[in-house]
């Protein structure tokens, strides 16, 4: 871990007239790591998020992206240079079909301006399209309108756009909201397994301690703004900080804990 | 790309269709030639008013560009004596192009009513600066000379009417064949979700700046055929907010569906009008009014969903 | 000199409480039903014909001039409770689902279909309500002739403008109108009657634009196409505003009826074009309009 | 449900189909002893009541008495060249363009003989060239603008009614004849052709006229239609200048009066109204004392009482009889028109020996001189194609002892006192001091 960091994070604020919705984040992630973000509604996940994909402008601090700094980049130049997001609610195509859907995300994800005036069915894209549709386990809803997919394979559908450009890293904003729980850990199987394949870097924001527990290989716990702790999660489920803020009495520690123990 | 086109199976009706209508139109009694040439070119500025429909957005000013189209083969024709109708089409094309690229970057961030709504105020600063000119004839336009064709002056109308066909013909297929490139596809890309487009990476304001742009020529060349077929520009007819109004009337009655909907659109416009006026001098507005009330409730998608209803019907039945 | 600007400011704010009150009824609509309602115009002519209608009639009947007054505030009451609801009713409340710009073009074609009814209840002669202009008679301010109908107008807009202002901020209704707009669907689930309020709102709208038509009817001939150009006016004054903003249609009317006036009087050559221009300069540096309403947060 | 509704629609637009297939038969036929022809005029908008209505009673009026063939001698004969006038009204509200369009149904799919009409300049300027271009014969009746002969040779196309030029220049005549210590002058006048024109040769007539007068720097030129003045009239009171001039018409002319009165505007200033006559039937009482008006020719207010000519005498009690008011203005306008395509009808008929073809209606009309209601017309401008008639001026006064407008000091500038001689630009002619001009 010589080399510079993929994402590198130095004193990243942002205030919303006043108030802190990210105090002096400072995070650094190593190629192919995968990190968990939690904290309670408000906490500032999600501008965090936001923020190192471009759809907010900081306020002040830096974002180093293998040693560029990108802080305050437009989202789409976010993209260009490699670093991609999913979205809490998923953000598809609407009137779509899956497939479509895909083969438009992978026309723009080329980059040049030739692709840009050929036709999105083009063959290489089909299969590429193909491939991402058979890695991500949609390919039985190719042919099915976007508004009418269970959250589940919407969610599938808006992670398989956001690695079209194949990403250096990926945020993920809550993937498992919204799914049922039956769900909830065939996709992120689903996920995590074709992110690892890819090498990416991934950071994602997630309510389900079990899911972190299982998936992550670090976590980072927010609070008011403010990262409360950075650690594995074997650690940092246990730091009391962590317990209070986040997690929220010992109830939810304890079914934590022990749905965590079940699954390992 | 040619390879797709030829597949393309609106690319061989739009031929089809606007060539059978080349020919049968040397056997029209003049009026119904008359009514088709003005509904066809009022369909160009219709195509590209479609375009940003599918984007999502309307205006409720395209007769800005149109106006500028018409009178630009005004101007150059009392002012420079061009009556070649690929000049004038040039000129006219070149003008609202031009217009629409400047204003594509202030429209380009703005959605919904604004975006309805600033075009509307921009048209309306053109009409204002018409009716008040007297070199640019105010309240009463002018009239545009006789239209020729590479020196070629014809003696009738037909000529104009092929050459306002194949216009129309080609704009439709170059539409068709932009919709059917992933630039294309973005229409609807961004209709349903600018978001995932940015964060694709692509900027959603250029891919609608470049339609935009489109549409303003698109309304340049309709808005300067029609000035060529009626020999007279004014800005009553051409310029002002109800022109756009119709614009976007004939837009939603003609649907998304299809690109050759427009035309569809602007010849059954043309007919509406002219036998609305026929039968009821008076209160010709009521008639029109009410087939927009009427289209905007029972048939939302246009005059092209009740064809393509016709004919999934017959295919399913035979 | 002064003479002149005190002229100047007196037609421009003439102008200005004719433009506040036809908008305002537009900008309220627009802000509760978030619709923007073309039809609007048509209102402004119905309420312009129906006062000159019953005042043509009282006057041939015998009945004081002074009378004209009040066949002004009932005509656009009646006009505005009957057209307003039979379409917000019938034809806007099914609709409410549809794109906002669809929405304006339907009230397009209503106004395309209400232009015409006018021809064939009221014909095609135009009518001449002067009575209530002239009882007023006339007063010099500046070195100039002014008549004290328009001048009333002025009153009339102030008028118009707190009672706006009184029944949004200081009534039951006004609150939960406040609520209507910030969302719509949330005060749906709170148990509040969105129709009604959609109903009442698009009633009152309706009447404010009758009335505009009404108060101007005397100081003009009633004539077909009575309501055309005034639409994009008030679209105008509504936009430099901000669409739905009460505060923003009286800064709008009087940015724009001074700057008519000045231009009038100085510039004659600039009058319609300082209107447009005005509202594509405001757009351009403010889309929102000058007083954009709050807005809920949609993300 | 939908299905239904769907169904129906097909079978609606069927019928329509078949509807318009059926009319364009319709519009083929046409007997030989019948003629059709289209008559234009606002039907709608604010020129409707004041202008085109009026317009639409004088030309049914003499239609029917033409086709009936009760007209007073010596137009007494039965129908046009012997055919019976069908006439289709159109309506003249819209732009040009739109003008346009219909006037090519008009010709093209109702195949009419003729058309005859059009009171905007802005409708006569825009459908010239397309008159021209189909061929048909084309008779104006009421729109003024002297661009229309003087701007390009015209073939096919005709005007009954004397232009801006004559009438602006008796106006001016008649200002510096009565009030020839009113030395300065503004205007105002709606910005297209008619209104600019009428202002120019007004103008221009008065510095020939009296070289001492001025005009103001500040005329004032609203947008046709708009219908409130309140900043113009402030406007014209701040300026010195006594005199104003206007061409208004329409109900701009009634709007402008009313918005005028109550601000003392016509105490204080001399208003020269040349088209007003429409306004002071339609405002009786209240249209102030004291105003110069015109009516542009022999018409309404000017002849009302005037019952020594017998064609007038008959058609101001025929109209009165009909409709219930006095004819205007442009209800002598659109019967002159109408008569006149009759004279020229019934003279080309008897040349040719029966139906004769639209060449010899138009040689026939060529510099035609004939009595009209409003007295001889003389085609003798823009290459016999343009009219030209004495036009009249006077100061209104209300009539007390009949309840009435009036109007007392009337005079007539006979068509050669106020028209340039043949050939001769209307501008050019100004500019050298109306050479030649015959007054009495």
């Amino acid at each position: 871990m010589t080399e510079v960091p993929a994402l590198k994070v130095t004193d990243l604020c942002k205030s919303f007239s006043g108030i802190m919705a990210a105090n002096n984040l400072n995070v650094e992630a190593a190629d192919g790591e995968i990190i968990g973000i939690i904290g309670a509604n408000g906490a500032g996940k999600t501008v965090f998020v936001n923020m190192i994909t471009g759809y907010l402008k900081p306020t002040s601090g830096t974002i180093e992206f293998q040693g560029k700094d990108i802080t305050g980049i437009e989202p789409r130049n976010a993209t260009h240079v490699g670093v991609c997001r999913s979205f809490q609610v998923s953000q598809v195509f609407m009137t779509m079909t899956v497939e479509e859907n895909l083969l438009t995300a992978l026309s723009i994800a080329k980059q040049d301006g030739r692709a840009m005036l050929q036709s999105p069915r083009a063959p290489d894209l089909l299969i590429e399209c193909e491939r991402l549709m058979t890695l991500y386990k949609i390919v039985d809803h190719r042919n099915q309108v976007a508004s009418t997919l269970s959250q589940g394979v919407r969610k599938l559908l808006d992670i398989a756009m956001a690695v079209v450009s194949n990403p250096k890293i990926l945020l993920l904003d809550e993937p498992t909201s919204g799914v049922s729980v039956e769900e909830k850990f065939g996709i992120m199987d689903i996920v995590i397994q074709a992110l690892k394949e890819q090498g990416a870097t991934v950071l994602f924001v997630e309510h389900d301690m079990e899911i972190v527990e299982r998936y992550v290989d670090r976590v980072l716990a927010f609070y008011q703004g403010e990262i409360i702790c950075d650690a594995p999660p074997i650690e940092a489920l246990r730091d009391p900080k962590v317990i209070e803020y986040v997690i929220g009495g010992d109830h939810a520690l304890n079914t934590a804990l022990s749905g965590g123990a079940g699954h390992a | 790309m040619i390879e797709t086109l030829k597949k393309d199976k609106t690319v061989r009706w739009i031929i089809l269709g606007f060539l059978a209508l080349a020919i049968t139109g040397n056997f029209m009694e003049a009026w119904v030639q008359n009514n088709i040439m003005f509904g066809l070119a009022r369909g160009l500025a219709v195509l590209g008013l479609m375009v940003l429909w599918r984007t999502g957005l309307i205006s409720f000013g395209h007769a800005l560009y149109f106006g500028i189209g018409a009178y630009a083969v005004g101007l150059v024709d009392r002012n420079l004596g061009i009556s070649d109708i690929f000049l004038r089409l040039i000129f006219a094309v070149g003008a609202s192009a031009f217009v629409g690229f400047l204003l594509g970057f202030i429209l380009r961030k703005y959605r919904g009513i604004f975006f309805a709504m600033l075009n509307l105020a921009f048209s309306m600063v053109l009409y204002g600066i018409l009716v008040k000119v007297e070199s640019l004839g105010s309240t009463d336009g002018f009239s545009v000379s006789q239209t020729t064709i590479l020196g070629w002056a014809p003696e009738n109308k037909y000529a104009l009417f092929a050459a306002i066909v194949i216009a129309c013909a080609i704009g439709a297929v170059l539409v068709q064949c932009y919709l059917k490139t992933a630039l294309g596809s973005l229409t609807t890309a961004i209709r349903d979700n600018e978001l995932r487009v940015e964060y694709l990476g692509f900027s959603v304001a250029r891919a609608i700046h470049v339609k935009y742009v489109m549409s303003a020529g698109l309304a340049g060349a309709s808005g300067a055929l029609l000035a060529m077929a009626l020999g007279q520009v004014d800005p009553d007819s051409m310029v002002n907010w109800p022109v756009s109004g119709e614009l976007v009337f004939i837009t939603v009655m003609a649907g998304p569906g299809s690109v050759i909907a427009p035309f569809l659109g602007g010849v059954v416009f043309e007919f509406l009008r002219t036998y609305a006026f026929e039968l009821a001098p008076e209160a010709w507005q009521l008639i029109v009014g009410g087939t927009l009330l009427g289209i905007i409730f029972f048939l939302p998608m246009g005059l092209w969903s009740l064809l393509e209803r016709i004919w999934k019907r017959r295919g399913v039945s035979s | 000199m002064l003479a002149q600007v005190l002229t100047i400011i007196l037609d421009g704010l003439n102008y200005a409480s004719f433009l506040f009150i036809v908008s305002v009824g537009l900008t309220i609509v627009f802000g509760v039903l978030k619709i923007l309602n073309v039809a609007h115009g048509a209102f402004y002519a119905w309420g312009a014909y129906a006062a000159a209608y019953a005042i043509t009639q009282a006057s041939e009947l015998g009945y004081p001039d002074w009378i004209g007054f009040l066949l002004i505030f009932a005509a656009s009451i009646i006009v505005g409770l009957v057209l307003g609801s039979i379409i917000e009713r019938l034809i806007l409340r099914k609709m409410y689902a549809q794109d906002e710009v669809l929405i304006a073009l339907a009230t397009f074609g209503l106004f395309l279909v209400l232009e015409d009814i006018i021809l064939v209840v009221f014909g095609v002669d135009p009518y001449f309500a002067y009575q209530p202009m002239a009882v007023l008679g006339n007063v010099v301010i500046g070195g100039v002739f002014r008549d004290v109908y328009s001048l009333t107008l002025f009153a009339l807009a102030v008028v118009v403008a707190v009672g706006c202002w009184w029944a949004l901020t200081k009534t039951k209704w006004g609150k939960l109108i406040a609520v209507v707009i910030y969302d719509r669907e949330i005060s749906q689930a709170m148990g509040i009657n969105v129709s009604a309020v959609y109903l009442i709102v698009f009633i009152v709208g309706a009447m404010l634009g009758a009335l505009g038509g009404a108060y101007v009817a005397p100081t003009t001939s009633v004539a077909p196409g009575f309501g055309i150009d005034v639409i994009v006016l008030s679209f105008a004054v509504v936009v430099i505003g901000g669409m739905g903003s009460i505060p923003g249609a009286l800064i709008g009317s009087v940015m724009v009826g001074v700057l008519r006036a000045i231009a009038v009087h100085q510039f004659p050559e600039l009058e319609l074009f300082v209107v447009f221009a005005v509202m594509a300069g405001v757009l351009i540096i403010r889309p929102e309009g000058l007083f954009a309403p709050p807005k809920a947060r949609t993300i | 449900m939908k299905k239904l509704f769907t169904r129906g629609v097909i079978r609606v637009s069927a019928l329509a189909a078949c509807c318009a297939v059926g009319a364009m038969m319709a519009g083929t036929a046409s007997a030989k002893d019948s003629i059709k022809v289209g008559v234009v005029t606002f039907l709608t908008g604010p020129a409707a009541g004041p202008f085109g209505v009026p317009g639409k009673n004088g030309a049914e009026l003499v239609i029917d008495a033409i086709n009936a063939g009760t007209l007073p001698a010596p137009h007494n004969s039965k129908g046009f060249g012997g055919a019976t006038m069908e006439p289709v009204f159109i309506d003249e509200a819209g732009g040009g363009a739109k003008q346009v369009a219909e006037y090519r149904n008009l010709v093209e799919k109702q195949n009419v003989d003729a058309v005859i009409g059009y009171i905007s300049s802005g409708s006569c300027m825009a459908i010239a060239p397309v008159a021209d271009e189909l061929q048909k014969l084309t008779i104006m009746s009421v729109c003024g603008t002297p661009r229309l002969f003087e701007e390009k040779p015209r073939s096919h196309v005709f005007r009954t009614q004397g232009n801006a030029v004559g009438d602006s220049i008796a106006a001016a005549r008649y200002m510096v004849e009565m009030f020839p210590k009113m030395k300065s002058y503004t205007g105002i006048n709606q910005n297209y052709a008619w209104g600019q024109d009428s202002w120019k040769f007004y103008d221009l007539a008065m510095k020939k006229l009296d070289p001492a007068s001025q005009a103001s720097d500040k005329p004032q030129f609203p947008k046709i239609f708009s219908g409130q003045y309140s900043a113009e009239i402030s406007t014209m009171l701040l300026d010195k200048a006594p005199v104003v001039h206007t061409s208004f018409w329409d109900g701009d002319i009634e709007a402008f009066m009313l918005q005028g009165l109550v601000r003392g505007f016509f105490q204080q200033k001399k208003l020269v109204s040349v088209v007003g006559g429409s306004a002071v039937d339609s405002l009786g009482k209240k249209f102030p004392d004291g105003v110069v008006l015109g009516t542009r020719g022999k018409y309404g207010l000017l002849v009302r009482e005037d019952m020594s000519d017998p064609l007038n005498a008959w058609f101001v009690t025929e109209y009165k009889k009909r409709y219930d008011v006095y004819p205007l203005g442009p209800s002598y306008q659109y019967a002159k028109a109408i008569l006149y395509y009759k004279l020229g009808m019934d003279k080309a008929a008897k040349a040719a020996g029966g139906s004769p073809n639209q060449d010899q209606v138009m040689s026939a009309l060529k510099n035609m001189k004939f009595n009209s209601f409003d007295g001889e017309v003389s085609m003798s401008l823009g290459e016999g194609r343009q009219a030209v008639h004495p036009v009249g001026y006077g100061i209104t006064k209300w009539n007390a002892k009949k309840g009435e407008p009036g109007i007392e000091k009337v005079k007539y500038y006979g068509a050669e006192c106020i028209n340039p001689p043949a050939g001769t630009l209307s501008e050019d002619w100004l500019n050298q001091g109306m050479p030649g001009a015959k007054c009495n």
